[in-house]
Protein backbone atom coordinates (compact mmCIF):
# COMPACT_ATOMS: atom_id res chain seq x y z
CA UNK A 1 0.00 0.00 0.00
CA UNK A 2 1.10 3.20 -1.19
CA UNK A 3 0.33 7.06 -0.16
CA UNK A 4 1.52 10.05 -1.55
CA UNK A 5 1.13 13.62 -0.80
CA UNK A 6 2.41 15.78 -2.87
CA UNK A 7 2.65 19.35 -4.71
CA UNK A 8 4.58 18.01 -7.53
CA UNK A 9 2.51 16.72 -10.77
CA UNK A 10 2.73 12.99 -11.46
CA UNK A 11 2.67 11.10 -14.54
CA UNK A 12 -0.34 8.95 -13.91
CA UNK A 13 0.50 6.44 -16.87
CA UNK A 14 3.70 5.77 -15.39
CA UNK A 15 2.41 5.31 -12.03
CA UNK A 16 -0.45 2.70 -13.05
CA UNK A 17 2.17 0.65 -15.30
CA UNK A 18 4.66 1.16 -12.20
CA UNK A 19 1.30 -0.32 -9.85
CA UNK A 20 0.57 -2.92 -12.05
CA UNK A 21 3.66 -4.25 -12.68
CA UNK A 22 5.01 -7.62 -11.51
CA UNK A 23 2.65 -9.07 -9.61
CA UNK A 24 1.07 -12.41 -9.20
CA UNK A 25 -2.31 -13.31 -8.55
CA UNK A 26 -3.80 -10.09 -9.77
CA UNK A 27 -6.44 -10.26 -12.49
CA UNK A 28 -8.13 -6.52 -12.33
CA UNK A 29 -6.32 -3.06 -11.88
CA UNK A 30 -8.57 -0.71 -11.64
CA UNK A 31 -7.43 2.90 -11.90
CA UNK A 32 -9.05 6.40 -10.97
CA UNK A 33 -7.07 9.97 -12.28
CA UNK A 34 -8.89 13.31 -11.39
CA UNK A 35 -8.83 16.03 -13.08
CA UNK A 36 -8.51 19.66 -12.88
CA UNK A 37 -11.85 20.60 -14.58
CA UNK A 38 -12.57 24.05 -15.91
CA UNK A 39 -16.70 23.73 -16.29
CA UNK A 40 -17.23 27.80 -17.69
CA UNK A 41 -14.06 28.11 -19.63
CA UNK A 42 -12.33 30.73 -17.40
CA UNK A 43 -10.63 28.56 -15.02
CA UNK A 44 -6.97 29.93 -14.65
CA UNK A 45 -5.98 27.90 -11.55
CA UNK A 46 -6.87 25.76 -9.15
CA UNK A 47 -5.19 25.63 -6.06
CA UNK A 48 -5.39 22.96 -3.49
CA UNK A 49 -4.87 23.25 0.29
CA UNK A 50 -4.39 20.31 2.78
CA UNK A 51 -3.74 19.94 6.18
CA UNK A 52 -0.28 18.46 6.74
CA UNK A 53 -0.25 15.32 9.03
CA UNK A 54 -3.46 15.09 9.13
CA UNK A 55 -3.66 14.35 5.62
CA UNK A 56 -1.83 11.41 5.36
CA UNK A 57 -3.27 9.89 8.26
CA UNK A 58 -6.56 10.10 7.16
CA UNK A 59 -5.78 8.71 3.56
CA UNK A 60 -4.02 5.80 5.22
CA UNK A 61 -6.97 5.32 6.98
CA UNK A 62 -9.64 4.95 4.27
CA UNK A 63 -6.72 2.65 2.72
CA UNK A 64 -6.44 0.43 5.27
CA UNK A 65 -10.68 0.46 5.46
CA UNK A 66 -10.83 -0.92 1.84
CA UNK A 67 -8.33 -3.67 2.05
CA UNK A 68 -9.87 -5.01 5.30
CA UNK A 69 -13.04 -4.67 3.38
CA UNK A 70 -12.28 -6.08 -0.29
CA UNK A 71 -9.85 -8.61 -1.09
CA UNK A 72 -6.91 -6.66 -2.68
CA UNK A 73 -3.51 -7.07 -3.80
CA UNK A 74 -2.27 -3.45 -3.83
CA UNK A 75 -3.89 0.51 -3.36
CA UNK A 76 -2.18 3.72 -4.09
CA UNK A 77 -3.56 6.96 -3.48
CA UNK A 78 -1.62 10.05 -4.81
CA UNK A 79 -2.79 13.40 -4.13
CA UNK A 80 -1.27 16.87 -5.05
CA UNK A 81 -1.70 20.09 -3.26
CA UNK A 82 -0.97 23.38 -4.19
CA UNK A 83 -1.70 25.18 -7.70
CA UNK A 84 -2.53 23.12 -10.48
CA UNK A 85 -3.74 24.31 -14.14
CA UNK A 86 -6.76 22.99 -16.29
CA UNK A 87 -5.81 19.51 -17.07
CA UNK A 88 -3.53 18.33 -14.99
CA UNK A 89 -4.53 15.23 -12.66
CA UNK A 90 -5.36 16.60 -8.99
CA UNK A 91 -5.01 12.68 -7.67
CA UNK A 92 -5.33 9.29 -8.28
CA UNK A 93 -6.29 5.78 -6.93
CA UNK A 94 -5.19 2.53 -8.01
CA UNK A 95 -6.58 -1.03 -7.44
CA UNK A 96 -5.15 -4.43 -7.50
CA UNK A 97 -7.18 -7.38 -7.21
CA UNK A 98 -7.78 -11.17 -8.36
CA UNK A 99 -11.50 -10.16 -9.64
CA UNK A 100 -12.37 -7.04 -10.94
CA UNK A 101 -15.58 -6.72 -8.47
CA UNK A 102 -12.94 -6.03 -5.65
CA UNK A 103 -10.96 -3.67 -7.86
CA UNK A 104 -13.87 -1.71 -9.16
CA UNK A 105 -15.68 -1.69 -5.68
CA UNK A 106 -12.66 -0.33 -3.93
CA UNK A 107 -11.55 2.16 -6.11
CA UNK A 108 -15.21 3.50 -6.24
CA UNK A 109 -15.13 3.69 -2.27
CA UNK A 110 -11.89 5.14 -1.86
CA UNK A 111 -12.94 7.94 -4.06
CA UNK A 112 -15.90 8.82 -2.29
CA UNK A 113 -14.08 8.71 0.73
CA UNK A 114 -10.84 11.04 -0.14
CA UNK A 115 -13.39 13.47 -1.29
CA UNK A 116 -15.36 14.06 1.89
CA UNK A 117 -12.80 12.89 4.57
CA UNK A 118 -9.49 14.03 3.59
CA UNK A 119 -8.88 17.17 4.46
CA UNK A 120 -8.19 18.71 0.72
CA UNK A 121 -10.02 22.68 0.04
CA UNK A 122 -10.41 23.64 -3.57
CA UNK A 123 -10.04 27.26 -4.57
CA UNK A 124 -10.85 28.54 -8.48
CA UNK A 125 -9.06 30.78 -9.45
CA UNK A 126 -10.83 33.00 -12.69
CA UNK A 127 -10.56 36.35 -13.86
CA UNK A 128 -13.33 37.28 -11.73
CA UNK A 129 -11.84 36.77 -8.21
CA UNK A 130 -10.82 33.52 -6.32
CA UNK A 131 -13.65 30.75 -4.67
CA UNK A 132 -13.65 28.08 -2.63
CA UNK A 133 -15.67 24.98 -4.16
CA UNK A 134 -18.49 24.21 -1.81
CA UNK A 135 -18.66 20.88 -0.70
CA UNK A 136 -21.74 19.03 -2.31
CA UNK A 137 -24.88 17.25 -0.43
CA UNK A 138 -23.76 14.19 -3.43
CA UNK A 139 -20.68 13.48 -2.23
CA UNK A 140 -21.54 13.36 1.35
CA UNK A 141 -24.53 10.90 0.21
CA UNK A 142 -22.21 8.69 -1.73
CA UNK A 143 -20.96 7.93 1.79
CA UNK A 144 -23.77 5.96 2.75
CA UNK A 145 -23.63 3.34 0.15
CA UNK A 146 -20.69 1.98 1.89
CA UNK B 1 -3.84 24.52 22.97
CA UNK B 2 -3.03 24.67 19.17
CA UNK B 3 -5.41 26.27 16.94
CA UNK B 4 -5.02 25.97 13.08
CA UNK B 5 -7.38 27.01 10.59
CA UNK B 6 -8.02 26.03 6.89
CA UNK B 7 -9.52 27.49 3.54
CA UNK B 8 -12.22 30.07 3.64
CA UNK B 9 -11.93 29.60 7.84
CA UNK B 10 -8.83 30.44 8.16
CA UNK B 11 -9.28 33.11 5.59
CA UNK B 12 -11.88 35.12 7.28
CA UNK B 13 -9.79 34.87 11.03
CA UNK B 14 -6.81 35.92 9.14
CA UNK B 15 -3.73 33.06 10.41
CA UNK B 16 -3.23 29.60 9.65
CA UNK B 17 -2.43 28.81 13.36
CA UNK B 18 -2.42 30.05 16.59
CA UNK B 19 -2.08 29.28 20.52
CA UNK B 20 -4.85 29.50 22.83
CA UNK B 21 -4.64 29.72 26.45
CA UNK B 22 -7.83 28.20 27.45
CA UNK B 23 -9.93 26.98 29.87
CA UNK B 24 -13.19 25.44 27.39
CA UNK B 25 -14.38 22.26 28.02
CA UNK B 26 -15.74 21.08 24.85
CA UNK B 27 -15.37 22.32 21.09
CA UNK B 28 -18.61 24.58 21.23
CA UNK B 29 -16.88 26.15 24.89
CA UNK B 30 -13.66 26.67 22.61
CA UNK B 31 -16.29 28.24 19.49
CA UNK B 32 -17.84 30.51 22.16
CA UNK B 33 -14.61 32.12 23.85
CA UNK B 34 -12.70 32.46 20.44
CA UNK B 35 -16.22 34.39 19.17
CA UNK B 36 -16.72 36.58 22.00
CA UNK B 37 -13.22 37.49 21.57
CA UNK B 38 -13.62 39.39 18.04
CA UNK B 39 -16.37 39.89 15.13
CA UNK B 40 -13.58 38.12 13.18
CA UNK B 41 -14.12 35.07 14.73
CA UNK B 42 -17.83 35.68 15.55
CA UNK B 43 -18.24 35.60 11.60
CA UNK B 44 -16.37 32.23 10.96
CA UNK B 45 -17.95 30.56 13.75
CA UNK B 46 -21.48 31.90 12.87
CA UNK B 47 -22.51 29.07 11.08
CA UNK B 48 -21.06 25.81 12.82
CA UNK B 49 -23.50 23.52 10.52
CA UNK B 50 -20.68 24.87 7.92
CA UNK B 51 -18.01 23.63 9.60
CA UNK B 52 -15.89 20.75 10.48
CA UNK B 53 -13.69 20.29 13.33
CA UNK B 54 -10.85 17.96 14.26
CA UNK B 55 -9.15 17.11 17.53
CA UNK B 56 -5.60 15.93 17.07
CA UNK B 57 -5.74 15.39 13.72
CA UNK B 58 -8.99 13.17 13.91
CA UNK B 59 -12.37 14.52 13.05
CA UNK B 60 -14.66 15.07 15.79
CA UNK B 61 -17.83 16.90 16.62
CA UNK B 62 -18.93 20.04 18.20
CA UNK B 63 -19.60 18.42 21.83
CA UNK B 64 -16.66 16.51 21.79
CA UNK B 65 -14.48 17.71 25.25
CA UNK B 66 -10.90 18.99 24.87
CA UNK B 67 -9.39 17.35 27.73
CA UNK B 68 -5.82 16.26 26.80
CA UNK B 69 -6.28 17.61 22.99
CA UNK B 70 -3.27 19.44 21.99
CA UNK B 71 -4.63 20.18 18.26
CA UNK B 72 -7.83 21.66 17.47
CA UNK B 73 -8.29 22.51 13.52
CA UNK B 74 -11.26 24.00 11.88
CA UNK B 75 -12.07 24.14 8.28
CA UNK B 76 -15.24 24.17 6.05
CA UNK B 77 -16.10 20.40 4.51
CA UNK B 78 -13.85 18.80 2.62
CA UNK B 79 -13.34 18.83 -1.18
CA UNK B 80 -10.67 16.63 -2.22
CA UNK B 81 -10.81 13.71 -5.05
CA UNK C 1 -14.54 6.30 -28.94
CA UNK C 2 -12.10 3.92 -30.07
CA UNK C 3 -12.43 0.29 -30.05
CA UNK C 4 -9.01 -1.85 -30.99
CA UNK C 5 -8.95 -5.67 -31.05
CA UNK C 6 -5.26 -6.77 -31.71
CA UNK C 7 -2.47 -9.50 -31.12
CA UNK C 8 0.10 -7.38 -30.53
CA UNK C 9 0.84 -6.13 -26.52
CA UNK C 10 0.02 -3.00 -25.94
CA UNK C 11 0.78 -0.08 -23.13
CA UNK C 12 -1.51 0.59 -20.60
CA UNK C 13 0.06 3.68 -18.89
CA UNK C 14 0.49 5.07 -22.32
CA UNK C 15 -2.97 3.90 -23.14
CA UNK C 16 -4.26 5.93 -20.72
CA UNK C 17 -1.92 9.15 -20.96
CA UNK C 18 -2.94 9.54 -24.73
CA UNK C 19 -6.86 8.62 -23.58
CA UNK C 20 -7.22 11.56 -20.98
CA UNK C 21 -4.70 13.90 -22.66
CA UNK C 22 -6.09 17.55 -24.00
CA UNK C 23 -9.30 17.16 -22.78
CA UNK C 24 -11.68 19.97 -21.79
CA UNK C 25 -14.46 19.55 -19.69
CA UNK C 26 -13.29 16.07 -18.39
CA UNK C 27 -12.54 15.77 -14.54
CA UNK C 28 -12.68 11.69 -13.78
CA UNK C 29 -11.03 9.37 -15.81
CA UNK C 30 -11.14 5.55 -14.55
CA UNK C 31 -9.34 2.56 -16.42
CA UNK C 32 -9.53 -1.23 -15.77
CA UNK C 33 -6.93 -3.25 -17.26
CA UNK C 34 -7.24 -7.16 -17.16
CA UNK C 35 -4.32 -8.96 -16.77
CA UNK C 36 -3.79 -12.72 -17.41
CA UNK C 37 -3.97 -14.19 -13.64
CA UNK C 38 -1.87 -17.57 -12.98
CA UNK C 39 -4.35 -18.52 -10.44
CA UNK C 40 -2.28 -21.96 -9.59
CA UNK C 41 1.13 -20.82 -10.47
CA UNK C 42 1.62 -23.45 -13.28
CA UNK C 43 0.06 -21.01 -16.51
CA UNK C 44 2.27 -21.44 -19.11
CA UNK C 45 0.25 -19.34 -21.65
CA UNK C 46 -3.46 -18.13 -22.33
CA UNK C 47 -4.96 -18.43 -25.72
CA UNK C 48 -7.39 -16.18 -26.53
CA UNK C 49 -9.79 -17.09 -29.47
CA UNK C 50 -12.15 -14.23 -31.10
CA UNK C 51 -14.68 -14.04 -33.71
CA UNK C 52 -13.18 -11.52 -36.39
CA UNK C 53 -15.94 -9.36 -37.29
CA UNK C 54 -18.61 -9.75 -34.36
CA UNK C 55 -15.85 -9.05 -31.95
CA UNK C 56 -15.58 -5.01 -33.12
CA UNK C 57 -18.88 -4.89 -34.22
CA UNK C 58 -20.47 -6.65 -30.15
CA UNK C 59 -17.89 -4.22 -28.42
CA UNK C 60 -18.79 -0.81 -30.51
CA UNK C 61 -22.29 -2.16 -29.42
CA UNK C 62 -21.49 -1.99 -25.77
CA UNK C 63 -19.20 1.06 -26.05
CA UNK C 64 -23.10 2.93 -27.89
CA UNK C 65 -24.65 1.83 -24.85
CA UNK C 66 -22.57 2.92 -22.45
CA UNK C 67 -22.10 6.57 -23.71
CA UNK C 68 -26.26 6.29 -24.29
CA UNK C 69 -26.47 5.73 -20.84
CA UNK C 70 -23.93 8.11 -19.22
CA UNK C 71 -22.63 11.47 -19.85
CA UNK C 72 -19.29 10.68 -21.16
CA UNK C 73 -16.51 12.14 -22.87
CA UNK C 74 -14.93 9.02 -24.50
CA UNK C 75 -14.64 5.81 -23.97
CA UNK C 76 -11.24 3.37 -25.39
CA UNK C 77 -11.66 -0.66 -25.36
CA UNK C 78 -8.39 -2.60 -26.19
CA UNK C 79 -9.01 -6.29 -26.75
CA UNK C 80 -6.13 -8.64 -27.24
CA UNK C 81 -6.41 -12.32 -28.90
CA UNK C 82 -3.73 -14.91 -29.50
CA UNK C 83 -1.33 -16.11 -27.13
CA UNK C 84 -0.76 -14.46 -23.50
CA UNK C 85 2.26 -14.77 -21.04
CA UNK C 86 0.77 -14.73 -17.55
CA UNK C 87 0.93 -11.00 -16.03
CA UNK C 88 -0.01 -9.53 -19.64
CA UNK C 89 -2.05 -6.82 -20.23
CA UNK C 90 -5.48 -8.99 -21.97
CA UNK C 91 -7.74 -5.74 -22.29
CA UNK C 92 -8.32 -2.25 -20.87
CA UNK C 93 -11.60 0.03 -20.83
CA UNK C 94 -11.61 3.48 -20.12
CA UNK C 95 -13.61 6.42 -19.57
CA UNK C 96 -13.79 9.82 -19.45
CA UNK C 97 -16.37 12.21 -17.88
CA UNK C 98 -17.03 15.13 -16.31
CA UNK C 99 -18.12 13.77 -12.82
CA UNK C 100 -16.74 10.58 -11.25
CA UNK C 101 -20.07 8.49 -10.84
CA UNK C 102 -20.20 8.18 -14.31
CA UNK C 103 -16.95 7.46 -15.42
CA UNK C 104 -17.12 4.70 -12.83
CA UNK C 105 -20.60 2.99 -13.51
CA UNK C 106 -19.73 3.53 -17.49
CA UNK C 107 -16.50 1.44 -17.12
CA UNK C 108 -17.74 -1.15 -15.12
CA UNK C 109 -20.68 -1.80 -17.25
CA UNK C 110 -18.12 -2.48 -19.94
CA UNK C 111 -16.40 -4.38 -18.41
CA UNK C 112 -19.56 -6.34 -17.58
CA UNK C 113 -20.77 -7.00 -20.86
CA UNK C 114 -17.13 -7.30 -22.43
CA UNK C 115 -16.71 -10.61 -20.28
CA UNK C 116 -19.98 -11.83 -21.83
CA UNK C 117 -21.42 -10.47 -24.68
CA UNK C 118 -17.88 -9.79 -26.47
CA UNK C 119 -17.21 -13.39 -28.43
CA UNK C 120 -13.65 -13.73 -26.36
CA UNK C 121 -13.08 -17.31 -25.47
CA UNK C 122 -9.95 -18.08 -23.21
CA UNK C 123 -7.69 -21.25 -22.89
CA UNK C 124 -5.26 -22.10 -20.10
CA UNK C 125 -2.34 -24.01 -21.28
CA UNK C 126 -0.49 -25.78 -18.23
CA UNK C 127 2.08 -28.84 -18.19
CA UNK C 128 -1.06 -30.91 -17.98
CA UNK C 129 -2.71 -29.43 -20.88
CA UNK C 130 -4.88 -27.00 -22.05
CA UNK C 131 -8.18 -26.57 -20.96
CA UNK C 132 -11.26 -23.72 -21.91
CA UNK C 133 -12.13 -21.42 -19.31
CA UNK C 134 -15.73 -21.82 -18.44
CA UNK C 135 -17.96 -18.83 -18.27
CA UNK C 136 -19.02 -18.15 -14.47
CA UNK C 137 -22.72 -17.75 -13.29
CA UNK C 138 -21.59 -14.48 -11.43
CA UNK C 139 -20.08 -13.40 -14.94
CA UNK C 140 -24.11 -13.50 -16.71
CA UNK C 141 -25.84 -12.76 -12.98
CA UNK C 142 -23.52 -9.22 -13.21
CA UNK C 143 -25.48 -8.03 -16.49
CA UNK C 144 -28.59 -7.90 -14.25
CA UNK C 145 -27.40 -5.04 -12.21
CA UNK C 146 -27.72 -2.76 -15.51
CA UNK D 1 -25.15 -20.79 -45.60
CA UNK D 2 -21.79 -20.82 -43.69
CA UNK D 3 -21.67 -22.07 -40.87
CA UNK D 4 -18.83 -21.05 -38.27
CA UNK D 5 -17.11 -22.90 -34.88
CA UNK D 6 -14.89 -21.52 -32.37
CA UNK D 7 -13.65 -22.93 -28.69
CA UNK D 8 -14.31 -26.05 -27.61
CA UNK D 9 -17.08 -26.25 -30.18
CA UNK D 10 -14.69 -26.21 -32.76
CA UNK D 11 -12.37 -28.40 -31.75
CA UNK D 12 -15.34 -31.13 -31.00
CA UNK D 13 -16.32 -30.83 -34.64
CA UNK D 14 -12.98 -30.48 -36.00
CA UNK D 15 -13.16 -27.23 -38.04
CA UNK D 16 -13.42 -23.93 -37.63
CA UNK D 17 -15.93 -23.02 -40.74
CA UNK D 18 -17.82 -25.00 -43.46
CA UNK D 19 -20.37 -24.65 -46.32
CA UNK D 20 -23.63 -26.34 -45.52
CA UNK D 21 -25.87 -26.49 -48.19
CA UNK D 22 -29.32 -26.73 -46.20
CA UNK D 23 -33.25 -26.06 -45.81
CA UNK D 24 -33.08 -25.79 -41.80
CA UNK D 25 -35.92 -23.38 -41.25
CA UNK D 26 -34.26 -22.74 -37.51
CA UNK D 27 -31.34 -22.36 -35.67
CA UNK D 28 -32.97 -25.98 -33.54
CA UNK D 29 -33.56 -27.68 -37.23
CA UNK D 30 -30.00 -26.57 -38.35
CA UNK D 31 -28.31 -28.21 -35.31
CA UNK D 32 -30.77 -31.69 -35.84
CA UNK D 33 -29.62 -32.18 -39.42
CA UNK D 34 -26.02 -31.55 -38.53
CA UNK D 35 -26.14 -33.86 -35.33
CA UNK D 36 -27.46 -36.39 -37.68
CA UNK D 37 -24.63 -36.15 -39.89
CA UNK D 38 -22.06 -37.44 -37.86
CA UNK D 39 -21.47 -38.11 -33.90
CA UNK D 40 -18.81 -35.54 -33.88
CA UNK D 41 -21.87 -33.07 -34.27
CA UNK D 42 -24.00 -34.88 -32.36
CA UNK D 43 -21.10 -34.86 -29.44
CA UNK D 44 -20.30 -31.13 -29.93
CA UNK D 45 -24.44 -30.05 -30.07
CA UNK D 46 -25.30 -32.41 -27.26
CA UNK D 47 -26.11 -30.04 -24.90
CA UNK D 48 -27.65 -26.81 -26.26
CA UNK D 49 -27.58 -24.66 -22.91
CA UNK D 50 -23.63 -25.26 -23.08
CA UNK D 51 -24.14 -23.27 -26.38
CA UNK D 52 -24.77 -19.65 -27.92
CA UNK D 53 -25.35 -19.03 -31.42
CA UNK D 54 -24.45 -15.87 -33.49
CA UNK D 55 -26.91 -15.04 -36.81
CA UNK D 56 -24.71 -13.01 -39.52
CA UNK D 57 -22.77 -12.04 -36.44
CA UNK D 58 -25.43 -10.97 -33.70
CA UNK D 59 -26.09 -12.92 -30.85
CA UNK D 60 -29.47 -14.85 -31.58
CA UNK D 61 -31.37 -18.05 -30.12
CA UNK D 62 -32.16 -21.39 -31.16
CA UNK D 63 -35.66 -20.76 -32.38
CA UNK D 64 -34.56 -18.28 -34.76
CA UNK D 65 -35.05 -18.23 -38.19
CA UNK D 66 -32.22 -18.88 -40.82
CA UNK D 67 -34.41 -17.30 -43.52
CA UNK D 68 -31.90 -14.98 -45.12
CA UNK D 69 -28.77 -15.67 -42.89
CA UNK D 70 -25.47 -16.36 -44.55
CA UNK D 71 -23.59 -16.77 -41.45
CA UNK D 72 -24.58 -19.01 -38.42
CA UNK D 73 -21.67 -19.56 -35.58
CA UNK D 74 -21.74 -22.10 -32.51
CA UNK D 75 -19.78 -21.04 -30.29
CA UNK D 76 -19.56 -21.49 -25.79
CA UNK D 77 -20.98 -18.79 -23.64
CA UNK D 78 -17.70 -16.17 -23.99
CA UNK D 79 -15.17 -15.57 -21.58
CA UNK D 80 -13.72 -12.47 -22.49
CA UNK D 81 -12.36 -9.28 -20.41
Amino acid sequence: MAVRVQSDPFDAGAELNSFARDRTGVGAVVSFTGVVRDTKGDLQEMLIEHYPGMTESAIAKIADEAVQRWALADVLVIHRYGPLKPGEPIMMVATAAAHRAAAFEAADFLMDYLKSRAPFWKKEVTAQGAAWVAAKDADEDALKRW
Amino acid sequence: MNVVYFAWVRERIGLPEETVDTDAATVKDLIAELSAREDRYAAAFADTTALRVALDQELSDFDAPLDGVREVAFFPPMTGG
